[in-house]
């Protein structure tokens, strides 16, 4: 009886954040995640349903249900690989790659995404390096990102890094743009935006949506 | 000139009435304001307000105040004028007033339904009311001009829904003309074999109509023809007909179909329309046994006396010498009080959907094809076979292809699922297949419908809820060679599934014929954004449309299924039987006339008069409004450079006050 | 029409090869791309996970820079040979046009870096605008080498169809098919072309990607296919790269060759091998496969 | 021309729609009984057609204060009356010229066909149509007063412009 878990199956109205749905359906043509009918043709299309803890179908009802930490905590949307074909075969047209997108970037906020997985290791890696560089540089990116997961696999891997090498497609040079100041003055400004969004956003001040 | 001063009929009493439509206007609008600014307004001698002024208590408020002669026009605050301008002006006409000496405000639709703030709404009220007040003061007693209406009927379209509205008129001794464009009559349901819910023969209940509309002595058939001119209005409209040649003369064909044993082509070689290319026929065919009218067509597209040489033993054969090849298109015209349109649907492409593979495996049918498999006059005798003539061992059947999909339908489509549901027991029953019904939600609404559901679940029929994402024919596993894989994720058990069939069936959806637009031109009707007719109104008003006189009956209004067509036929045959039973129309009194003396004869209004209404009169060299043709467009009013051309009911003076009106109270 | 090239991050390492190819293609049928001067990364896959509007910034950084280089002129082509790229372009494009609350971010982001944003930079892929810039026959004519015994399977993968293609059919595109026939090769039907490679998981999360990977092969195997042509970076890395550890877990054999499509069309075009970056491929074009072209250039005269 | 400074925020435009009863009239029903809700600036007067239009009829709203006017007509070959809708389209064009003459911005003055089935374009178009007359300010009504104290009244212009085109 030790794996016996049916007891916590039910899902209280209380444990649920009803804001869920409407903070995702905020992203640009979001809100016809409402009109979802269930069809679960997203999930038959996906190449990686198979792999995924829910269907993406599931992650569609959980949002709108309010079931917040199932969804950032799922490796659904970490699987994602933005195919789109669930995208462009929605019936309801509704920008399913778009709302895993927005549900990772979520999750990364509010630091609730698996772990140990990879994924967004690598995400976050590729993200600092193009906010320092504008570019990136694949060969770092990878050894880092071998380095932070599973640096045994640095062995494993050895023989393709090699075979690399050899054939000139990997180089540990450091990309870069040459004008990294215009960069950093477009990042300032949007991180200026979000901070006084934010900021008004606290205070209760609305954007005007017309 | 019109003036814009406001020089209103001094004697003029008007009467006010504010409805609250229970909360419909209540809710968003203060009624008691807009009264209170009503009372103000020059001329007003009587402002109320009611619930529900279009009741009959709300009506008689109004006969009251002119009985007591307290008021001589009348404003209506509440609907559309679309909605109960007939009911006001009925009760003014009742109480001894001029019905039109009335406007109407439309402060529900227009305000009310629409507006978000209560005080804008409010102040938009006032507005309205105050432009009808305006307008009213310069309104003048007019009355209505009656038309005959000619009794005969002209129906469109020879499936069931236009077969049966023919029968109940030409039982009720109407006469009617029956216009098809295919060979035969019989439409869609001629080709199913079996009919949900209760799997009664299709052809054994539709045969005997088509026999009884092809011996009524009332009814004019004319297949392979078409309408190509509607002229006139409710109650006398001129039709032209196209009748196109069939080379055969119909009066003279028995029936006997020697003539398609005698042809030069000895097996069928050209696309079955009738069995939508599962079969061939030859050039010279009747498209099934039972075609209403049994005459041999020769289509001259394929026929090799029109292309080259023939010795054309097909009119050597006939005994009757029916076959003409020197056959002339014909047009003939006919004059009809009423039209009733049952013009269809066309079934949807599914090859727009690729990832179905209709059109890329040979396996993947649609269901009207399988209506075509099942039906023991068919064209594999009622066998269920796959491309390569075996059975099938398993079977797939989607719902929902060209339906509720916003890449090609966004609507439901209705029928689906029923006859999915018919067409999975009729292919298990005939092939004891494996059947997996795939859908998103099972709609069986109607009688005995959910009761034929449970039926097949009983029967072993296997339900998925899940819309297919894929059908393709790569392996994963053994058994998956050489099948058709579908790809779906079973919703109710949260797993993707990958399931091997033989057959796939694309339950595919209705959809507007493609001419519909021109046909509803040709008619001068609307249509709904997804090319269905539009009816007058989608509950009170189903089967009529915006212009008097023409109906709507079967799909051509929106999917529907067979028992729903029939009943609406049934509907619009009465809608156009009470027409003919009043013996008249009454026609708006709109008209444009002319004030003589400020006419110059300058003859641009009847340049410019669409109907050919204006006439001049040659004497007075003045322009002259033929009252009986004018259909109260006013475009000649808005040309006539020096103002002698008024419209009742639209006078320039009408509507100036009308603008002064709406300005106010923002 | 004035092409400007933006290579993206790949074609500068593992995809060095398609930048070669591409480059040399490109020069064989006389069309002048030039570099996008000081290009940055397009913002594409992984950047859209942390934050959208920088990832549009991004973009809109190249697509100002583009409209600058081509001196404000309306006819300007950004030619991304990276799928990801093409798209990160394309939707970037697209939000910030459709949506102003997007558009007036990133026009305050760019203004303060000095640059200005405009509409009229069209985003193309590479193979948009060999298969519909150039007269199929004018192709046709170029070709100086019969490589007769290939049996081409087309990959488009994912990025470049879907969602915002504008030249091809989301469903089922058919341009490299028309492209290699022009060259004069077979084609087989792979109803897998569009199917997903399996992305960054192959490195990620590599039991999940490779099996996407491997059953792409498997099935272009099967239907008879002896090279694989790629239209992305990424998507010829996991196809190619992974063989022989793929082997290894499925316990298969998958030995197929995959290039970029730029490469195939370049040896048919009669460019040497090194030109085209072939010697950088982990499983090699077999050697003589080419013979002189039957046809071929000689028509022109 | 407008002066911006003058049209604070809380200026509410005036807008006087003329629609034509089969079609945009229709329409506008419709966006009622499907609770499309919207701006509540615009103020319908029903005509049977678009044909029925009288340039003048446009004039008087502005002079009497409107900021904008709406015109709605069945779609190109969807008049009722065959062919009203044109005629229509022939008058504004004209009439357009007389107003730039007069120096009327263009966005006020609108020729929009909507079906019956289009009440969604109806809650649109008025929609934009407000926000874009607010963006322009209240419309000076000097203009008009001094063209039509000139020798021709401003109405017969625009009449006589308009029957050279439309005859």
């Amino acid at each position: 009886m030790d794996n016996w878990r049916g007891w916590d199956k039910i899902s209280y109205q209380s444990d649920l954040d009803p804001r869920f749905a409407e903070e995702i359906a905020s992203i640009p043509g979001g809100d016809k995640l409402f009109a979802c009918i269930q069809c679960g043709t997203c999930s038959g299309m996906c190449p990686l349903s198979s792999y995924m803890d829910v269907t993406p179908r599931q992650i569609i009802a959980m949002i709108r249900a309010g079931f917040k930490g199932d969804v950032l905590s799922s490796y659904t949307t970490w699987l994602c690989a933005s195919c789109y074909t669930c995208s462009v075969e929605c019936p309801k047209q509704i920008k399913i790659t778009d709302i895993m997108y927005a549900a990772k970037r979520l999750a990364i906020r509010e630091g609730v995404y698996p772990k140990k997985f990879p994924i967004p290791v690598l995400a976050s890696e590729f993200f600092s390096a193009v906010e320092k560089n504008g570019r990136s540089s694949e060969g770092r990116l990878i050894m880092k990102f071998v380095m932070k997961t599973n640096p045994l696999n640095m062995f494993k891997q050895a023989g393709l890094g090699l075979k690399l090498f050899r054939t000139g497609r990997f180089s540990i040079k450091r990309e870069s743009v040459e004008r990294v100041g215009e960069l950093n003055s477009m990042m300032k400004f949007l991180e200026m935006e979000h901070m006084i969004k934010k900021a008004s956003d606290a205070v209760g001040v609305k954007e005007d949506h017309k | 000139m019109s003036s814009l001063d406001n020089k209103h009929n001094g004697s003029a009493r008007v009467g006010v009435y504010i409805c609250h439509c229970g909360i419909n206007i209540a809710g968003k609008v203060h009624i008691q304001d807009v009264v209170d600014i009503a009372k103000k307004l020059p001329g007003v001698t009587v402002a109320k307000e009611y619930k529900f002024m279009c009741s009959d208590p709300g009506q008689e408020i109004i006969q009251e105040d002119i009985k007591k002669g307290l008021i001589d026009r009348v404003v209506v605050a509440s609907c559309s004028p679309l909605m109960h301008e007939p009911t006001f002006r009925g009760a003014m006409a009742k109480a001894d007033g001029n019905p039109f000496m009335f406007q109407m405000a439309n402060i529900r639709e227009h305000v009310s339904w629409v507006t978000k703030d209560k005080g804008l709404a409010t102040d938009k009220s006032k507005a309205l009311v105050a432009a009808a007040v305006a307008r009213v003061m310069f309104h003048q007693p007019l009355t209505k001009t009656q038309v005959p209406v000619n009794p005969n009927v002209l129906i469109v379209g020879g499936g069931i829904a236009g077969i049966h509205a023919a029968l109940t008129m030409a039982n009720a001794g109407k006469k009617v003309y029956l216009v098809e464009r295919e060979p035969t009559i019989g439409g869609h349901m001629a080709k199913f074999d079996k009919t949900f819910p209760t799997l009664d023969c299709s052809a054994c209940i539709l045969t005997p109509k088509m026999s009884a509309v092809r011996a009524h002595p009332n009814i004019t058939l004319w297949t392979y023809s078409d309408v190509v001119g509607v002229d006139g209005f409710v109650g006398n409209f001129k039709i032209k007909v196209k009748l196109r040649p069939r080379y055969v003369i119909e009066e003279e064909c028995v029936g006997c179909l020697e003539c398609i044993e005698a042809c030069i082509f000895k097996h069928g070689k050209f696309k079955d329309e009738f069995n939508v290319g599962l079969a061939k026929r030859k050039p010279i065919y009747v498209p099934f046994p039972q075609a209403t009218p049994l005459v041999a067509v020769i289509d001259p597209e394929t026929c090799a006396y029109f292309r080259a040489k023939c010795k054309k033993p097909c009119a050597d054969v006939c005994e009757k010498k029916a076959i003409d090849f020197n056959q002339k298109e014909e047009i003939v015209e006919v004059d009809v009080g009423s039209i009733i349109l049952a013009t269809g649907f066309k079934t949807f492409d599914a090859s727009r959907v690729a990832r179905y593979g209709y059109g890329k495996y040979p396996n993947v049918y649609t269901s009207l094809e399988v209506e075509r498999l099942v039906n023991a006059a068919g064209p594999t005798g009622g066998e269920v076979v796959l491309a390569n003539g075996k059975k099938p061992k398993s079977v797939a059947i989607i719902h929902c292809v060209g339906s509720r999909d916003a890449n090609s339908n966004k609507y439901c489509s209705k029928v689906c699922c029923m006859y999915s549901l018919k067409l999975a027991h009729l292919v298990k029953e005939r092939t004891e297949a494996d059947v997996y019904n795939f859908y998103i939600d099972m709609r069986t609404p109607g009688k005995g419908y959910e009761e034929f559901y449970e039926r097949l679940l009983l029967e072993g029929i296997n339900f998925i809820r899940g819309r297919v994402a894929e059908v393709t024919d790569w392996a994963m596993t053994p058994d998956e060679e050489e099948k058709l894989v579908i790809r779906a994720e079973d919703t109710l058990v949260g797993k993707v599934r990958r399931i091997p069939v033989d057959m796939v069936v694309l339950a595919v959806g209705m959809e507007a014929q493609p001419d519909a637009d021109d046909v509803r031109r040709m008619f001068n009707i609307s249509c709904s954004h997804e090319g269905w007719f539009l009816e007058r109104h989608p509950k009170l008003a189903p089967v009529s449309t915006l212009t008097d006189g023409v109906f709507l009956a079967g799909a051509c209004q929106g999917p529907k299924d067979i028992p729903d067509s029939v009943a609406q036929a049934g509907a619009a045959a009465a809608e156009a039987l009470a027409l003919i039973d009043i013996g008249h129309v009454e026609l708006e009194p709109n008209t444009a006339f002319v004030r003589d003396e400020f006419c110059s004869g300058c003859r641009t209004c009847m340049n410019i008069c669409p109907f050919s209404a204006i006439a001049i009169d040659t004497e007075k060299d003045t322009a002259v409004v033929n009252g009986a043709l004018c259909k109260g467009c006013g475009t000649c009013v808005a040309a006539c450079p020096s103002g002698a051309l008024q419209q009742n009911l639209f006078t320039d003076e009408q509507i100036f006050h009308e603008i002064e009106g709406v300005m106010n109270y923002v | 029409m004035k092409y400007l090239y933006y290579p993206g991050c790949s074609l500068k390492s593992t995809g060095r090869a398609y930048e070669e190819s591409a480059l040399a293609v490109t020069e064989a049928l006389g069309m002048r791309m030039d570099e996008l001067e000081d290009w940055n990364c397009c913002g594409a896959t992984n950047y859209m996970s942390i934050s959208e509007l920088k990832s549009f910034a991004l973009s809109g950084r190249n697509l100002s820079l583009a409209n600058r280089q081509a001196n404000n002129t309306e006819s300007v082509s950004l030619v991304a040979p990276c799928a990801a790229c093409y798209l990160g372009l394309t939707k970037a494009k697209r939000y910030i046009e459709e949506y102003p609350e997007i558009r007036s971010k990133v026009d305050g982001a760019l203004n303060a870096a000095g640059l200005e944003y405009r509409d009229h930079v069209r985003v193309r892929h590479l193979l948009d605008v060999l298969v519909n810039d150039f007269d199929q026959r004018s192709i046709t004519e170029r070709v100086k080498v019969k490589l007769a015994g290939m049996k081409v399977a087309c990959y488009y993968g994912c990025q470049i169809v879907r969602p915002y293609s504008e030249f091809d059919d989301q469903h089922n595109p058919t341009s490299m098919e028309r492209l290699f026939k022009s060259l004069g090769m077979d084609v087989v039907d792979w109803p897998l072309k569009t199917r997903c490679c399996g992305g960054t998981l192959t490195g990620t999360v590599s039991e999940v990607g490779q099996r996407l990977s491997y059953i792409l092969l498997r099935e272009a195997t099967r239907r008879g296919a002896n090279v694989i042509v790629t239209a992305c970076p990424l998507c010829q890395f996991n196809l190619e790269c992974y063989q022989s550890e793929m082997s290894k877990r499925f316990n298969d054999s998958v030995h197929i060759p995959v290039t970029y499509f730029t490469q195939l069309m370049g040896l048919a075009l009669g460019i040497p091998r090194k030109k085209l970056g072939l010697h950088r491929l982990f499983v090699p074009i077999p050697d003589g496969v080419e013979s002189p072209a039957a046809g071929g250039a000689h028509v022109l005269a | 021309m407008s002066d911006k400074n003058v049209a604070g925020s809380d200026f509410e435009p005036r807008i006087v729609a003329f629609f034509c009863n089969w079609c945009t009239y229709t329409a506008a029903d419709l966006a009622g009984t499907a609770r499309m809700v919207y701006a509540p600036n615009a103020r319908v007067v029903r005509i049977m057609c678009s044909g029925r239009l009288d340039p003048q009829f446009v004039l008087a709203a502005l002079r009497k204060g409107a900021d904008g006017v709406l015109i709605g007509g069945c779609h190109p070959g969807d008049c009722h009356y065959q062919e009203g809708n044109y005629k229509a389209l022939r008058r504004f064009t004209l009439l357009k010229t007389l107003l730039a003459a007069m120096g009327i911005e263009e966005e006020r003055v609108r020729l929009e066909w909507i079906a019956a089935s289009e009440g969604d374009k109806v809650q649109r178009v008025i929609n934009e149509m407000t926000e874009q007359v607010r963006k322009l300010g209240p419309l000076r009504l000097e203009q008009i007063h001094q063209i039509e104290g000139s020798h021709h009244s401003a109405a017969q212009v625009g009449k006589h412009a308009v029957m050279e085109g439309a005859v």
